[in-house]
């Protein structure tokens, strides 16, 4: 007869072997060459990561897991792809579940025909797919005035890139026709928050629009399923989840979201409003906070740079803490507003190092130190303007080759 | 494709009916729905309803503080944190309607009536001293209230041009 | 005290209740604006798809389940990327379980210095990130004298395109010294089939890498995990993955893979091996194999194009079975060896209709017919040369809008 | 980076021990590891390990058939199948050690002796026709068995260059 299945096991299945985050445990043969593996079609036809990847998306506690915020674990990144399963989320409200098939976008305001569109209708218009980074303007908000988070998640991870795929808005408003005199744009999310921005008229004509696609496949629910907006290079909080309505009108609407948040109070009492474009930023990812480099020798320094404006069009790394800077390598394609991955080739002496990173991109902007930002910002309070922290970030390496996160300027 | 060109004609014309739940008032008062209440139904309901969250006194506990901090916006020491509210940093009336109405009570989002939320924004501002009287507070008269930071915003001046960097960086 | 957070739900959770493959069921609020959603955090840190999407890969029925193949479902993908998840797989061994902490690479043969690595080390070394697509040689095997399987699933499934991650072979090569006249590297995997295939050494040595991430994170156990080749615009079967073992030697080794299968018999009797590349093809994805439009009107006609000799140049289409064709728009980035995808706004008319999409690549090579390929390699029997299908597809639509596979030249 | 430059002196010497168990002979012999076997020995792991899958006759099942064949790949019939064995289609008789030794049997690959893939492997080409005395096979002999398909292999004459497109195309 047909022989049997031998299946030489370390750990057998049981309710105890629960496998971490987005895996399925499977057994672990001694010898993988000398037993048939996991048969195909066993997952159901949607694979799993291995059970042995375990970085996971991190919340930041604030006082609800309803209205909350969770981080990319950036220091285990490669390429410039963020998996979906670990694009960062700030969510207001918790994430919706919402059925498709009755889901509905409202357009209307000063149009010329107030409209209604299904989730089929959205995917029949023509499509453009993009490559580009979310990045929230809150990013980092706790390194203002001491670093604080230890790793270059809690620092840095409320930013994220994918493929995006949907509609341009212009196509959507030339269907409804806008009305002259229109100026701005409410987009709002069918959420429990509700959230809703002013989204100036021009910007969503020029490049916004509309996804249900996320990496070739539907956006994830926490990204907005089955639809978000996109604003290429504006803060992350314009990119409304859940759309369901969008209404044009002459004047800004004052929501809650760009008055009371995501406004940059500076010391002289005043605070600088729709603050939207995400200005050119880098980070080295590796090595950084928390990690332990084993011993001298070759490490590729590798981060990512971005920007709102544009390419990034050089990235320059220091390993003394600003004086002297050495470019670094650019992964292609450098694509517009879509994060770009550095490397840079460091041997370390074992002595002590602080590592930075430096952007340029396209209109000539250099990422400026913390020094140079607070100059100009201030520092209204522990975490001064909030937002669009887009400084230089440095890690120490100690002779033990231990890594840390320090405000070295 | 000239996106100015062609219609699809996909979707379905949206009604009035489709439109009329639909809540967001621009700061100068359009949008608002029609309706009123008081300061002293504000109350009411905000004791029953909010202060469990935004305290008793406005002072907050799981939801943002709601009044006080005024004077404390101009500030540039980095120990002191600024006292940023309704009242003291709002810049608008209308705002307080259209949140409170879509997204509060934060487990029961959008269960308020208007006539609800008019009460609720009139006590808030109210308790913040920012209405004085004790007069309805309307569809109509919302928009007319001049909140103490109306003139707190500036417009975005960046990309900021930065003074060169320190020649001697240090650990700070 | 703090109100109860009340759930309006339509689809109380049970054990019925359960979720497609690669998601989770939560329950569905009348109204998503009435009521908290999900709270972050609560899918342990690694989120997953919508559990409205459903598409799936699916297995073609092989003798057994370890040595089988399941395609990407392309008429539901957008942009270029294929999710991780539904990236296809072909298997002689089933999937393999492999710890990445005692995992090894060994390098010997005509080297100068035989080494092992660990994954710590493989990882340690300079890295490359390349966006491109893998695709099996038989994809397509079953449409060479009849059309066959229904969906552009069935017939071009064994195609995907992810970012890829890892060490250049030429890095680890110079490591251990190419010794003269070594010409061939044998790569094995360390899953239960071992598998094998014959890499000449000057493809190595000029863009051939160890991925190790796949889309931002590791590669899936069923991509190889913890270490697969890509073997950019080679045959899908050269990819080997869970790759434990290269030998360098100055012949090629003759495996069973390279002789046995992969090898492309002719009418004559002669069959071509080492027919590595993968030539310039494109298809329609949508609308495409048992799909139904809806009536009249605007379509965009979308699909991709790919070579493994580089760019795809241009796309055409055609709606009347390769009559006449016209341009399609090609969406940025044009990468070499990666998808492209295209789009061709169509109005349909209602009456019976033969779409196709023809390709060119940098090298001017044109996509040919069926009846042009078939002139050439001849039809030894029901699947031909078997592999290598590359011909222009043709999608009927009948005059109810129904979509079928036809063969039409 | 130079690639040709750099040696990061990653990773550790691979000993002789370390590398004992890998198994891939090429073409001409060499990697063959020592051993022998006999068509007799081969026939009996043969009926216990293999034809289960493979048949009693070597002519198929769960696994792929054997032998037989020759003389069916030439053919420009769509109707008439080829039979591709180890037979009729294999070039070399060190692939069918090699494959043998690593993949089979199917359920506990990896397990025979190399004296016991020396056996199967006289047996299959043996009842192939290919082998025809009784004598043991060996590492040293393995490799000059002539497979009758030896010649059967071409190179890739890629990209090929097509004649133009049927101009008046039709439904087939
Ligand atoms: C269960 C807790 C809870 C209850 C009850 C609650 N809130 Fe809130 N409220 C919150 C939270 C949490 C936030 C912050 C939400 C965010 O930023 O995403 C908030 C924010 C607000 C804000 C915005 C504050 C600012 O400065 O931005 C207002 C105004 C508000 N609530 C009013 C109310 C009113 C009026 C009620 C009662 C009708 C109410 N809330 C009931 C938790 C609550
Ligand atoms: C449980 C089923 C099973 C058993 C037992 C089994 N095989 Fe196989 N064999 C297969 C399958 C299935 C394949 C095809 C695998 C593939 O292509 O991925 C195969 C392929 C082969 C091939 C390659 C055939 C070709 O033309 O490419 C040879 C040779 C072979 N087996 C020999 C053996 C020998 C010798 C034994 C006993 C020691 C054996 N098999 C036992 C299932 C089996
Ligand atoms: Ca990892
Ligand atoms: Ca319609
Ligand atoms: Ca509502
Ligand atoms: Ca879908
Ligand atoms: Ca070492
Ligand atoms: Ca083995
Ligand atoms: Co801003
Ligand atoms: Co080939």
């Amino acid at each position: 007869g047909v022989a049997g299945m031998a299946l030489a096991q370390t750990t057998p299945p049981s309710p105890e072997n629960k496998a971490p985050a987005g895996a399925v445990w499977r057994p672990v043969p001694e010898d993988a060459t000398k037993t048939q593996g996991v048969a195909i079609g066993e997952d159901g036809g949607y694979g799993t990561r291995s059970q042995f990847e375990t970085e996971v998306r991190w919340r930041f506690t604030t006082k609800t897991p309803f209205s909350s915020w969770s981080m990319t674990p950036l220091e285990h990144g490669v390429g410039i792809i963020t998996p979906s399963g670990l694009h960062f989320e700030r969510d207001h409200g918790g994430i919706a579940t919402i059925d498709p098939a009755t889901h509905k976008l409202f357009v209307h305001g000063m149009v010329k025909q107030p409209k209604k569109f299904s989730m089929s209708d959205v995917k029949r218009f023509p499509s453009i797919s993009r490559i580009h980074f979310i990045e929230c303007s809150g990013n980092g908000l706790t390194e203002w005035s001491k670093p604080t988070l230890k790793t270059v998640q809690g620092t840095h991870g409320l930013v994220s890139t994918s493929e995006w795929t949907g509609v341009p808005l212009s196509i959507i408003l030339n269907e409804v026709g806008v009305r002259t005199g229109a100026k701005w744009l409410l987009v709002e999310g069918g959420d429990a928050s509700v959230m809703t921005r002013s989204i100036p008229l021009e910007k969503a004509m020029k490049d916004c629009f509309l996804a249900y696609g996320q990496n070739g496949e539907a956006i994830r629910p926490e990204q907005g399923y089955p639809l978000r907006l996109i604003v290429p290079g504006y803060e992350g909080n314009t990119h409304i989840k859940w759309v369901r309505r969008i209404e044009l009108a002459d004047m800004p609407f004052m929501t809650r979201e760009e008055t009371s948040k995501y406004t940059d109070l500076l010391p002289n009492g005043k605070a600088v409003q729709f603050s939207m474009i995400m200005e050119a930023k880098s980070v080295i990812t590796r090595p950084s906070g928390e990690m332990v480099l084993p011993g001298r020798g070759f490490y590729e320094i590798t981060g990512m740079a971005w920007s709102g404006r544009g390419r990034i069009k050089r990235v320059d790394v220091s390993t003394d803490g600003g004086r002297t800077w050495k470019p670094a390598q650019l992964q292609d394609p450098i694509l517009p507003v879509c994060q770009t991955r550095f490397r840079y080739p460091w041997v370390w002496n074992g002595k002590e190092a602080i590592l930075q990173s430096r952007c340029v991109d396209e209109t000539g902007y250099v990422q400026p130190t913390l020094g140079q930002l607070i100059d100009i910002r201030g520092l209204n309070g522990p975490i001064g303007s909030v937002y669009h922290l887009n400084a230089i970030q440095s890690w120490k390496v100690d002779t033990e080759g231990r890594v840390s996160n320090v405000h070295y300027y | 494709i000239s996106a100015d060109a062609i219609h699809y004609n996909f979707g379905e014309p949206a009604s009035a009916n489709d439109l009329k739940d639909f809540v967001s008032p621009l700061p100068d008062g359009r949008g608002l729905p029609a309706g009123s209440g008081t300061i002293a139904h504000g109350k009411q309901i905000y004791e029953e309803k909010c202060a469990s969250c935004h305290g008793q006194k406005l002072e907050g506990g799981l939801g943002d503080r709601l009044i006080g901090g005024r004077g404390t916006l101009v500030n540039d020491d980095p120990k002191k944190a600024p006292i940023k509210t309704v009242e003291s940093y709002w810049p608008y009336a209308t705002t307080l309607f259209d949140y409170i109405k879509r997204a509060m009570p934060f487990y029961s989002p959008g269960s308020l009536t208007n006539d609800e939320v008019y009460s609720l924004a009139g006590y808030i501002l109210s308790q913040g001293n920012i209405i004085k009287n004790n007069d309805p507070i309307t569809s109509e008269n919302l928009a007319k209230i001049l909140m103490p930071n109306r003139d707190g915003f500036i417009p975005d001046h960046r990309p900021e041009h930065f003074k060169p960097a320190d020649k001697n960086p240090q650990l700070r």
